[in-house]
């Protein structure tokens, strides 16, 4: 489905814990098409500290009978954006772009999915999960965050999954770590056969490995700085392996692929991720050469990267 | 009475005075789920390269006070790509398409140029992006120096012969009017005023720069003022010249500045990220403007500030 | 540990790094009555001429996105009133204080120091404003030449050997570094960075410029990320050039970003007009993230950017 | 009194007709002080659209007995700042400062005195009825607007004054026209001796004109851009003629006053009224040459006035 804009109103305002807000809405036209993993960008009003759109994943979907279904997106408080959305009301309007991106690829067959979230990031997990459920898919859930308070609605995941491991940075719920310290036997445990993950970048890439050692097919939701969310500014560029078999170009190479269109869900196995502030270098090499990111790097006066501004 | 909202600029033929700005607008394909592109004066593509372009590293963006820096680094498909996929997409559409060029050496422009003057095509217009680094001489930005301006917009005009060519220029000069006048005595048909203006972010948490690639290019709201000065400046030196002003145009008001100081076009661009039916809402209300004031073609407004008391 | 913010700037003594900038803080008298002017860091006068100057006529400012245009036209009493009223009242206030000179000429930049540097005052330094119209050069601005630059900042140091001087730049040119050369050349001991930005705005129901001067200096925090651009060029080629950071300071995350980028000290202009209490506030924030970071010295901090992964 | 910064909270809300608000101000320290003719400057809230803080004459200080007294603003609708003023309730608070400029003078002796306002410009003649009235002077009025619904409150003004003349443009109360149409009348009737006004530039110069004329003390309080509001910008400044003695400098001079310290008020004889954009050329010319207005207009390149910028 194509997006649209939409003039949205607030159906509820809900807190889960002390961090997280939830807001529930009355997005004619998109509650009805969404697909897991797919998000709105949303204009949190007037502001003189940005101009931009705020990007929020589907947290979950509500039918509501005979009248629209309603969107559900959970956020915690980062900066001057989600503070105005915290601020909204009931009836008050917001105005949504959606919906999004491309969502989560659902099995063919019936599998045993494991559903990976670190932290807020874990949001497009509860719709993906109604969703694989109703399918009649096998969930199981591995869930972290930094403390007891930062583990988002642990409870309608438990619901859902067989199994449900809960990892705190300092051990307040389930085991003391991070998702990743129990990923690999929850997998072997499980049986798993395909994974799902959203959190921060620096989990996913290590969920990725561990999958990519194990041979399981992971998909991994991205969450990148967006300035339009809908394809046209290339902010939100994360880069890709890609296997081309055309031509002159055929073989291994690096794409940057957009985020908010192309992703942002990706296979995991084709992401390159950062280490730090910029993307490996081995694999930037492989990038087409251009004005931009690498041969500026190699000008004496301009340090690597830092070569002049290219729009 | 109703508004003609008509314009030509150097045989460049526009149904309204607004434009989507290039790089903010993909090559409409995105956009078009919003809106009917027809409704768009006219479409400026994402410049071309060449060959296809990867960018830069990311992050790319950061917002700064009614505004935001970029540093994307032209990531795009090149020229090939544009003329068998973007183009005939565009025209199918009914889109009035603008296309910009960029290079790292005047060769790379003369080639890109090469290729659309061959293909001949429904192309309206053809905008050089000279705010690229030069790598023939030490990253120096084509536009910062009054010869490699001149050097681009000359020796594309001698392929180029078909079609207006608008040289796109910086604000990042001590005298925009002495660029100009070298881009116009090399032939350029007409300006746009102006492309971004060099800025920079620090993320003082972790002590790096907000972009990956250290500066950025500022545009939004913040520097509508400067794009302002821009035309005004060029416009009152150069009345007859045509000019696309860009740089903060988010309203009719913004837009009706740019074409007061003597703008005869504006496009749109950080606008469209918020909302990409931007450049018809723009256009509305220059025509209510118009309706308001007695206005009837739009011609009339386009450098009428009055500087006297 | 209590973190140590005091500076020295080529022998320019400052308690915090926080001043007020010239022309949004008169000589300090008015702000007295908000705030204890020995809790700045010190107070940049509004720029002085050699006789009195009248300014232009009115409107000299309108708002624009995140920023606010003005055009004085450096009003002010001259440097004799400064002498013989404003610096023994600030004196009297136990404020360290910057003198900052304008002129149409480098022969009246050269009479006002001359006058300073014969009155033998508590002076802490002086800035040059030569973001002045040069009338002995076609009314091109000082700051706009590296050679008037080099001319003015040559001729002050002649005549003013016992005070730090410091050349204010313009960012409305190719190359701030360039222009940074000459005047480091020419003997300059800090820069300024950065005046305001050329800019315009149109009131579109009369069709006439906001300012009765048409163009006027965009300054806020628009402009910030153009600030930090400037100082981040001149710093990582002359690491060791004390810099005052100026361009849209509100809190003390601006602040750090210029102080990052490479400024030893920061002054906060139009943030003044909202809050004349803004100075302290923002080395009060500064101190804070000292604090909360372990940092001892503000000087840790100064150009501490990381720009490699 | 200096000024000060005050965070004053909203002691009430109210509308007078369709088109002004007025809002009462707990404004520790500002309300026992303030002068007729003083203004405040006034934080409206964060918004993209503008910077500064906005600037309002005292409408009227009300005693609350022993609690401190309140202030009391009156406004129209005109931009983003004014309507962000016209949402505030009771009990927010706004950040104010003042009192801020100089008042009207008072006169000595027992005087007759007539207040002309035009539209919500006559704000401040509320507060300056009261106190003359408490010293014992004669009051009249000449009130003037667009229409009746833009007439500020007459009412009150009517029952302060001996003799109360209206004005509307549309006739739709009082006599059609503008108050200086009916001025030389009311003040030849009144045996007016002292004329205090506030309004639009246009209306003070013509009031301006008309006293000096009559040779009748006239002040004025004016309302010009201010980025500032206490002194320090040099943006709101007004041409003023002035007679100086000094040594070389003596005779004749104009001099550009700050409106928000030197003023609001002025003698209405002192003021040079611009004509349209710019204030007349030939007491331009009498201003001392700087890099700023006079000499940038003899430049070929640059229109009058219309140099480079200059701070
Ligand atoms: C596809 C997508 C889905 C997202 N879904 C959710 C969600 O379901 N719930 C949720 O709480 N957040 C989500 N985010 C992140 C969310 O967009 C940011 O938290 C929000 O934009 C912050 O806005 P702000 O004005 O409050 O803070 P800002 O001041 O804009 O930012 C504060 C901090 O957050 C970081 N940040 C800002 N934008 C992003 C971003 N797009 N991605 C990652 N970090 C960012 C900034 O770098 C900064 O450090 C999602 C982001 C993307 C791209
Ligand atoms: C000393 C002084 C006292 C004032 N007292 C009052 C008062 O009691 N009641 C009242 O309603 N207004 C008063 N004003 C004017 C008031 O300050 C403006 O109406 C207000 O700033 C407009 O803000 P805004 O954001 O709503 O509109 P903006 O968008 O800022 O302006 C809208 C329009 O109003 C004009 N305007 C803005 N500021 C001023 C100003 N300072 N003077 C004249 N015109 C201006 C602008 O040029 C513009 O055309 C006073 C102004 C001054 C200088
Ligand atoms: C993300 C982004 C990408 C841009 N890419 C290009 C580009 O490829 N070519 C170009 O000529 N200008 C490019 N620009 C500049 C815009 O076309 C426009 O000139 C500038 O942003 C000022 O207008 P605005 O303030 O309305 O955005 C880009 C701007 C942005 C924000
Ligand atoms: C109203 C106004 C007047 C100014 N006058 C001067 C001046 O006389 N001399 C000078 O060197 N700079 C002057 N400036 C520039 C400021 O000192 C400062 O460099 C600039 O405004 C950028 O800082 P800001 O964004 O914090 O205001 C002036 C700025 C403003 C807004
Ligand atoms: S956010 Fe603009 S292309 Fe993805
Ligand atoms: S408003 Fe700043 S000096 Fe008057």
């Amino acid at each position: 489905m194509s997006p649209s804009l939409v003039a949205a109103g607030v159906f509820s305002h809900k807190k889960y814990g002390e961090n997280y807000h939830a807001l529930a809405l009355v997005a004619p036209g998109i509650g009805a098409q969404v697909e897991p993993g797919q998000f709105i960008n949303v204009s949190c009003g007037p502001n003189r500290d940005f101009i931009l759109r705020r990007p929020f994943s589907i947290f979950r979907v509500h039918e509501q009978g005979s009248a629209p279904s309603t969107i559900e997106i959970v956020f915690d408080l980062r900066g001057p954006g989600t503070r105005q959305l915290a601020a909204m009301h009931i009836h008050d309007k917001i105005d949504v772009m959606g919906p999004l991106g491309v969502g989560f690829s659902i099995p063919q067959r019936k599998a045993k999915c494991l559903l990976v979230g670190g932290g807020v990031g874990a949001a497009p997990l509860f719709f993906l999960g109604d969703r694989l459920r109703k399918d009649g898919h096998r969930i199981d859930v591995v869930l972290g965050a930094r403390n007891a308070d930062h583990l988002l609605n642990a409870m309608d995941l438990r619901r859902m999954a067989s199994v449900c491991n809960l990892t705190t940075e300092d051990g307040s719920a389930g085991a003391r770590g991070r998702v990743t310290d129990v990923l690999a036997d929850t997998m072997d445990g499980c049986g798993t056969e395909v994974v799902y993950a959203c959190g921060p970048d620096p989990m996913l890439a290590a969920v990725a490995r561990i999958c990519m050692e194990k041979k399981v097919f992971v998909q991994v939701a991205v969450e990148e700085l967006m300035a339009c969310g809908y394809g046209v500014c290339m902010t939100c560029v994360m880069p890709l392996r890609e296997r081309r078999s055309k031509g002159a170009s055929a073989g291994r190479s690096v794409v940057y692929a957009r985020t908010c269109t192309e992703g942002p869900v990706f296979n995991g196995a084709q992401v390159i991720w950062s280490s730090g502030h910029e993307h490996v270098a081995q694999d930037q090499s492989e990038l087409s050469l251009g004005g931009g990111a690498v041969r500026a790097g190699l000008q004496p006066e301009a340090g690597a990267g830092h070569g002049p501004p290219g729009n | 009475m109703t508004p003609d909202l008509a314009v030509t600029l150097a045989g460049l033929r526009l149904a309204n005075p607004v434009l989507a700005a290039s790089g903010t607008f993909g090559a409409g394909r995105e956009a078009a789920a919003f809106l009917d592109l027809k409704a768009l004066g006219g479409v400026i593509v994402k410049s071309m390269t060449l060959t296809p372009w990867s960018g830069k590293p990311t992050p790319r963006m950061c917002e700064t006070p009614s505004g935001m820096l970029n540093a994307i680094g032209i990531q795009n498909k090149g020229v090939e790509h544009f003329l068998a996929e973007d183009l005939p997409w565009l025209s199918a559409q009914d889109a009035t398409v603008v296309a910009s060029i960029a290079g790292n050496s005047v060769d790379e422009f003369v080639k890109v140029a090469h290729r659309i003057e061959a293909a001949n095509t429904s192309l309206a217009a053809v905008e050089l992006n000279i705010s690229c680094p030069n790598l023939e001489d030490r990253n120096h930005i084509f536009a910062h120096s009054a010869s490699a301006t001149a050097e681009v917009v000359r020796s594309v005009k001698a392929v180029l012969r078909s079609k207006p060519v608008f040289a796109k220029l910086s604000p990042n000069v001590t005298s925009i009017p002495l660029i100009a006048e070298s881009a116009l005595e090399a032939g350029a048909d007409g300006l746009s005023l102006i492309n971004t203006v060099f800025g920079m972010a620090v993320d003082v948490s972790t002590r790096r720069p907000k972009l990956a690639g250290g500066m950025g290019g500022l545009s939004g709201p913040a520097i509508r003022p400067i794009a302002v000065r821009a035309v005004h400046e060029v416009h009152r030196l150069w009345p007859h010249v045509p000019i696309i002003g860009q740089g903060g145009v988010q309203t009719a008001t913004d837009a009706l500045e740019l074409i007061m100081a003597g703008a005869s076009a504006v496009a749109v661009g950080t606008a469209n990220f918020v909302d990409p039916g931007a450049c018809p809402k723009v256009a509305g209300g220059i025509r209510d403007y118009m309706a308001a004031g007695g206005v009837g073609d739009v011609a009339e407004l386009v450098g009428c500030l009055k500087l006297e008391g």
